[in-house]
């Protein structure tokens, strides 16, 4: 089983994100669990979105607290929201942000892949929502599913247009990704 | 089929699937999403009764009621503050023996004001002559629907049943869940043929005072009829199985029970977390098993003794205390023994109130700790009041 | 001689000279047989239904106090959802306690839904079922045994909750009041409300010879004087304009309150009493002005 | 056990309680002034006058509760409220 | 001085002796005689606050609630249907630690409609955290109002009391009551003094909302004052005994258990019946004695243990039963014997619901049947279904 | 620079643009710090009071959804029960479903009981803190999660319930409409309510740029057009009787609503989108002549 | 233990006449307890109220169903509601009507008295309200209660010139059924 | 235990919350046309524009979630909305 915690903002698509990784994931076969940590939060405020991907059936109804991958919506929550927290040691921290995992310099020993979401999400799907983009790059970073069952997924929630932009955007982040020009080496031990 | 689809739209397909005439409802979180994907689809077209928006929880229940009593398949959702604000018509109508389905999507009363999961909202109404039955994932969730409007009509009950499934935690869960057909549902519940109804040509009169000389009586009908309820759900809960494929335990369910020392109890979706853990401390070497109430009400005194009669350590798992008296399916539980000659050590422990997580450490550090723990009170479970300081250096200054 | 032409039969147990029993009897006359109806917990229901015993000839349910109205929407909904509500009215019913106090936000929620039921109050201006206690219809002065006249206390503080006015304010299509004192105009309205479509609200006096304490025998002729001394107006409002009001040549409402032991201390000799008197003769006043009530 | 879930009622079953017995004066119809108005008819609070004729209306001592409004309303006084023997 | 005086009257005067700043509530039977006296002395200026007459029992409880929160004294009575509907707002009081002493006149709940006595409304309420005290006759009552402001206002405790009497059978009846003077009053119970209330000078947000990270510390709290509560309802009952020379068992009180070999237990009005059904049965030479349950919450579980654990009979009279689980009294004493060594065997009653009246011989017969009854279902007593069966000739027509 | 000087205190949660916490604060600025305050269960109370901050500056309760009215009527009876009442002044509040739907009978009590509180609604024309569900107060044909668009719908299917009228109707001593997008309006009709004892209603019209689907800068902008469109009529009433209403030179609806989400789809090209359309610009113009609003 | 049914018609005061008799033994230092048969009765239906009256405290709190004393405050009870129910062999039953105990012919061995309150008390009260009347007569029959006992219990309720004319009414009806004219015998087995 | 009996608050405690970083655009004044007509301080719906003088306004950045209002009605455009650098 392959855990999955998403940090974003109220707003900002995290459980959409969660939630069709999922259904990429169930249509290539898993046993998936997708759902929010459930808050009453608004608009602007950072939330959280849960994924379990697993052989078989996922029994278990808690959050995620040792996640295997890390996704981070909004690079100003790495400031006040504690992302790390309980990532493997050989979990992996998808960052969108300008930045290089270098300059980001974060507190972690694991793998860190940083790229601007917003500048392709500007670009190529017109506004700044991201979630889309970085399930591109979950994709490609994780392997846990292939591109076509984004495109899917993404074609089942989003229509014509918007479902272009948005399939195009993530193929492009997928692309960069799969690239392997955006991470930090792992580091070991010092 | 096999669907990819969130809690509460398995919950409302389940319902549209059953075709109820009217549905009543009001929003309030964590229900919310059922009543949303209801309303798309009657906006759609897919959901062709009555659909009624309207001001409060009391009316949604009373519009039920309403529709009930006109000969119609009645449905609504709420929780908590919801089910508090309408249970003066839910005892009302079990008191008058109208079938309805109502799900709870279980969420914590105030004060304080808390939007997430645990069982005291429907704790609170187990007086109150609804059939309770909890889903421990979504599949159950939804599939506890088609059995309930089934439970709920069977002339020997016509009791209205409570579905509980817990807020978010399954509400807003996306997993897997096998959704029928139509064909498949309508096969397996018959429309609604009630014995009476509000009907011009032949005129009744519903809802008469009963003074001493009758009501006793009328409410004894009613533990009868949550009696009968026992055959009923057995019945219909075997001919689910059969037709759908999917097997529940009827009243209540176990899991590696055979060689198990020490047995947990409990209801709801931590039932899965509770296997989960289960496996892992089996791996340890610890003889664990477990025991998930899916009936509450009728209470199944039988089966749980039967159950647990020859185990030496229960540990029971609430997610709801009376106040003042403690873990309330714990108490049932120990009475539930009370004459037996073999009984096992009994421990209560109050877990996740208020959406508190509940994960398998929670529920390994239980077990591990099941020695240590007097018999006779309720555990508050992994307690940190650090937070809830937060207040008192004001409050000294004033 | 049909002893069964009524559709409330006789034998329940209201008061002698009870003003409910004979206002519930002409509305559920004047609705006729293919009524379906909803009542709130008071005396109506109390008198009405007490096991083994109904005498309703029509199909009729009682759930609570304060939910007629949300029952009588659900009844509607499902006639629809079944398509039997074509040939079928509905009525929900309840005492002024049911309607303008605990069940007021029921009965909003049906106006603002737009179910095809009838609302009648029938007012008897207090809770008579549990022993006259004040409700929200109360007139201002009266004795009731939760306003007690008193040394600190000159009865009920407050005025009549406008109920009628209320639910125009509701923007429904029909509105109006009327008494068991006027018997035929009362069933004209029942009538005319069931021929329209939409929620309708029908506002009925009834005296109460228990509760006002007034001799069992005149219960018509205090409700008339209640309208014939514009305390209590007879008007009819269609889509939020008044479209009749029964003219009157106005008597003094000391005409009224006299026979009615429940204001029996606004008679002391003294200027406060003579102070509360003017003051009720002033909302009469008010009344005839503003409905133009004189003939 | 009772086939009556709902504590349902039969309509109109309340004729089985005579509330004659509550009177303690019965109205009584001098049946010569009477206009057949239909005043007392209409408003009888237990609609128990009935019409057996143009200008005769009786009333059904069974459940006549003696209230006195069909003396009272009666324009032209057809009608005696009548002290009942005991 | 003693007086003789009606049970509702004893409590409105009661009631004013404790001088609340606020009193807010809505009518219903058989609660309507305490607030029309109370009504009768507001207006004859013998009450000196404020008295509000609401629209309904959920505003009642709420303005009640709305001048706790300003540092006032509160009171409230209602019984049945009203203690439902305002359910939601009884819970949020105890969430909210507000203290208040309300009167519950008990009934039973609809449907069918009935207004008599049984204890299934202030039951439906044993989870909300209210303390629960139960009146035996109209002196106790009386009595338990003055202690019950003591209680809730404790700053150990600062939970709201709920103090039960029978409907009718007290609030209607005409007993002597022994009623003290203002002075008496004065010196038993101090004026309140909130630690915290709405106030312009130092303000304070009452009633937020509190999540996942501390709901659950919060209901401990709750549960902790409840534990102290116990400690505090000695203390105040023995002042009261010290101060006014009426003795009261403190949790529970007993009545010739000194030989009992068979021991009755029950709350409310029918202990009277029982006590003189008791001297009957002993001049027979049966060995009976009574256990009264005053404080059911907090459930006083050693108190109860420690007075039946060598009893070889235990009779449990509920009025009052959680539908398809049974008497709820009888489960929760069951259920306190947990893990007991010495346990009698307890039997279950349900007795006297919605009125059915309770006679010495309802009382001897049920100990004359002892024997012959299984341990583990609560039994009907006096069933006649004869009279329920009346509109089944109809039913069958149509 | 006094950064304290406001009484609903930055930090708190709202979505960037809110209108709700915008008229809060001006509120509670008009009524000063002697003011207490009773909170409906809404987006209000969830954004400024999740444990462990709060952001008001004043005292505050909140209970539960429905009853802030009569928490406040009782807050109300214990300053006077303590001699507490002359200098302070209390407020009860909540959005337009905590006051127009499921506390609409508190407030009707605390109305009639003639409490000296102002409840004061913020109108966000939805259940926001839920998720955007349809309450009384959504406009007719608007689309929100109860209410969607869909083959069978076209988004609400009735009218706002006129809560103005209906507590006109209550014949308290003073109503009025207001909104954020006129602050100083705003501002002066709360400080004129709480010159008055007795009741007073002021229904504010708060936009929601999440739930009407408005980008966050246009707050006021979009609540000007609602007012100058004549769909929401600033208005005032003193005893009974209009004395005040903001002129207007009326802009279309369509100014109003395109600009919104949540009535999109009245803007496809069809017959029934324009029908729609055209019935809203109807209400806006029944407005505009009812209360003279054209200067 | 003496205990007394009264049966009699919604308003016509049985339950105040139960009240008041009460509070006359109460003064008479006895243990006293009053209460209706709790109904939902309106004006003119049946309705039953309590007393009990004893040495010492009185505990149970259940209706009387062997009444030492039955009072039948309206004639026309008689056909309809089984007034001697339960009646103790060595009872008394005292009725209101015109008849005497000869023409009643009642279905009893137990004594009965008869005496037309209504005449006197129309006459003397002016309205045909029975209940303090029949309290006079109760106090005659029973002895239990001195009649001053009634006048102190009458005057505590009602107020200047009706309090005299009940209490009037009370002394004609306690000394007509002191002299035992209207009384039947008590008659043996047959 | 705590104190805090009720969950009770301290007043305008959410002072502590800085949610400023929820913020995508910060608006910046140009402090050139403005005629101190006070529109933007009144309307902020976080109330954190301040008057520094008669016609200089500031915002506090720590809590201003870039909403754009201000800008918006600025009716003379002193108000520019900047993206945030993240
Ligand atoms: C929730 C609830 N509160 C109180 C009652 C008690 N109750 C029953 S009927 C009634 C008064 C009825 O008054 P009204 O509606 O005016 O009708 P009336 O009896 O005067 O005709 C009351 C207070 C109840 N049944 N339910
Ligand atoms: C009895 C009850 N029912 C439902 C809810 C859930 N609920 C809380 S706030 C809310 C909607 C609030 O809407 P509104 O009053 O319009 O305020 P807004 O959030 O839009 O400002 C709902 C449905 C509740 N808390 N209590
Ligand atoms: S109390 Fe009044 S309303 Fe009720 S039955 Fe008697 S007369 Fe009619
Ligand atoms: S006296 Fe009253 S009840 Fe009898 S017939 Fe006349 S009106 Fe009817
Ligand atoms: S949802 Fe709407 S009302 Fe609620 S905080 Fe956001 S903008 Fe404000
Ligand atoms: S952008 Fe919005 S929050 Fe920021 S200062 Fe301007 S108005 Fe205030």
């Amino acid at each position: 089983m392959i855990e999955i915690r998403i940090h974003g903002r109220g707003g900002q698509g995290s459980v959409t994100a969660a939630e069709l990784l999922g259904f990429a994931a169930f249509n290539a076969g898993k046993f998936v669990q997708a759902f929010p940590a459930f808050g009453s939060e608004r608009m602007g405020a950072p939330v959280k979105a849960f994924l379990r991907i697993a052989e078989k059936e996922i029994r278990v109804h808690s959050q995620i607290y040792t996640p295997d991958y890390v996704i981070v919506q909004d690079p100003t929550l790495l400031a006040t929201v504690p992302v790390l927290q309980g990532l493997k040691p050989d979990g992996v921290v998808i960052v969108n942000t300008k930045k290089t995992p270098e300059e980001l310099n974060l507190d972690t020993k694991c793998k860190v892949i940083t790229f601007d979401a917003w500048e392709i999400a500007t670009r190529v799907i017109g506004r700044p929502i991201a979630n889309t983009i970085l399930m591109g790059a979950f994709a490609a970073a994780s392997g846990q599913i292939p591109f076509e069952g984004i495109e899917k997924a993404i074609n089942a929630r989003f229509k014509g247009d918007v479902a272009k932009k948005n399939v195009a955007a993530a193929k492009e982040a997928y692309e960069l990704i799969k690239g392997g020009k955006n991470e930090s080496k792992s580091r070991s031990n010092s | 089929m096999k669907k990819y689809i969130e809690g509460s739209m398995a919950v409302a397909e389940a319902v549209v699937l059953c075709k109820p005439n009217v549905i009543s409802a009001y929003p309030i979180t964590p229900q919310t999403h059922i009543v949303e994907d209801l309303s798309q689809m009657y906006a759609n077209a897919e959901f062709k009764g009555q659909f009624v928006n309207v001001e409060s929880e009391f009316s949604a229940a009373s519009v039920c009621l309403g529709a009930v009593v006109t000969g119609a398949r009645a449905y609504t959702a709420t929780t908590s503050q919801g089910l508090l604000l309408m249970s003066e018509v839910l005892f009302n109508m079990a008191g008058m023996r109208l079938p309805l389905v109502l799900t709870c999507a279980n969420r914590a009363i105030s004060a304080p004001i808390n939007i997430w999961t645990d069982h005291s909202d429907a704790m609170a109404l187990r007086d109150s002559g609804f059939i309770q039955l909890y889903a421990e994932n979504n599949q159950e969730a939804a599939d506890l629907h088609y059995q309930a409007y089934k439970i709920s009509e069977d002339d020997s009950v016509r009791l209205p049943v409570m579905v509980n499934m817990d807020g978010f935690l399954l509400t807003h869960s996306f997993e897997p869940v096998d959704m029928p057909t139509q064909q498949e549902v309508d096969d397996f519940l018959p429309s609604y043929k009630p014995r009476h109804y509000l009907d011009v040509k032949h005129p009744i009169t519903f809802g008469s005072m009963v003074g001493e000389d009758g009501y006793m009586e009328v409410r004894y009908n009613l533990e009868e009829a949550m009696k009968n309820a026992f055959g009923v759900i057995e019945k219909v809960t075997k001919e689910f199985e059969q037709k759908f494929g999917r097997k529940f335990g009827i009243f209540i369910d176990t899991y590696k029970m055979e060689d198990a020392e020490t047995v947990i109890v409990a209801l709801g979706s931590v039932v899965g977390t509770i296997k989960e853990s289960i496996d892992l401390m089996r791996a340890n070497g610890i003889k664990v098993g477990l025991m998930k109430v899916r009936t509450f009400r009728p209470f199944p005194k039988q089966a749980i003794v039967d159950c647990l009669k020859n185990i030496k350590n229960v540990i029971v798992i609430d997610r709801a205390s009376s106040v003042g008296s403690g873990g309330i399916l714990a108490t049932e539980i120990r009475s539930a023994f009370y004459g037996n000659t073999s009984v096992p050590k009994v421990n209560s422990y109050i877990v996740g109130l208020g959406g508190r997580d509940i994960t398998i450490k929670t529920i390994t550090d239980i077990v591990g700790n099941f020695a240590n723990v007097k018999v006779q009170d309720s555990q508050f479970v992994e307690l940190d009041h650090k937070y809830m300081q937060a207040g008192d250096e004001y409050l000294k200054t004033i | 001689m049909d002893k069964k032409k009524h559709l409330l039969a006789p034998g329940h147990t209201a008061c002698a000279g009870c003003g409910l029993s004979m206002g519930a009897r002409m509305v559920v006359d004047a609705a006729g047989p293919n009524t379906m109806i909803a009542n709130c917990t008071g005396c109506l229901e109390v008198f009405t239904t007490r096991y083994p015993q109904s005498a309703w000839e029509v199909p009729w349910v009682h759930s609570l106090f304060e939910n007629s109205s949300a029952v009588g929407s659900g009844i509607e909904a499902a006639l629809k959802a079944m398509g039997r509500d074509q040939e079928i009215r509905v009525i929900a019913q309840g005492g002024d306690g049911g309607t303008a106090d605990i069940g007021l936000q029921s009965l909003s929620g049906m106006f603002e839904r737009g179910h095809d039921v009838l609302y009648i109050c029938y007012d008897n201006e207090a809770y008579m079922n549990t022993g006259v206690q004040r409700s929200s219809q109360t007139p201002f002065a009266t004795a009731t045994s939760t306003s007690p006249f008193g040394k600190a206390s000159y009865g009920n503080p407050t005025r009549k909750k406008n109920m009628a006015k209320i639910a125009v304010a509701h923007e429904i299509p029909y509105v109006a009041t009327a008494t068991v004192g006027f018997d035929m105009d009362l069933k004209n309205k029942v009538k005319k409300a069931l021929s329209i479509r939409g929620p309708k609200y029908l506002h009925v006096l009834v005296p109460c010879p228990l509760g006002w304490k007034v001799e069992s025998r005149l219960t018509i002729k205090i409700a008339k004087k209640a309208v014939n001394s514009g305390i209590f107006p007879l008007v009819e409002w269609e889509n939020g304009k008044v479209t009749n009001v029964r003219k009157i040549t106005p008597e003094p409402v000391t005409e009224y309150l006299k026979l009615q032991g429940r204001f029996k201390h606004l008679f002391a000799d003294n200027d406060e009493a003579r102070a509360h008197l003017a003051s009720i003769q002033k909302f009469a006043d008010e009344n005839i002005e503003t409905y133009g009530l004189k003939s | 056990m009772s086939l009556n879930h709902g504590a349902i009622l039969k309509p109109g079953s309340s004729r089985n309680n005579k509330t004659g017995n509550w009177r303690n004066t019965k109205p009584v119809y001098k049946h010569d002034k009477c206009t057949g108005c239909t005043t007392c008819e209409r408003i009888c609070p237990e609609g128990v006058i009935y019409q057996e004729d143009k200008k005769k209306f009786d009333v059904d001592l069974d459940y006549c509760k003696g209230c006195g409004i069909c003396a009272e309303e009666c324009p032209v006084k057809d009608i005696d409220m009548v002290p009942e023997e005991k």
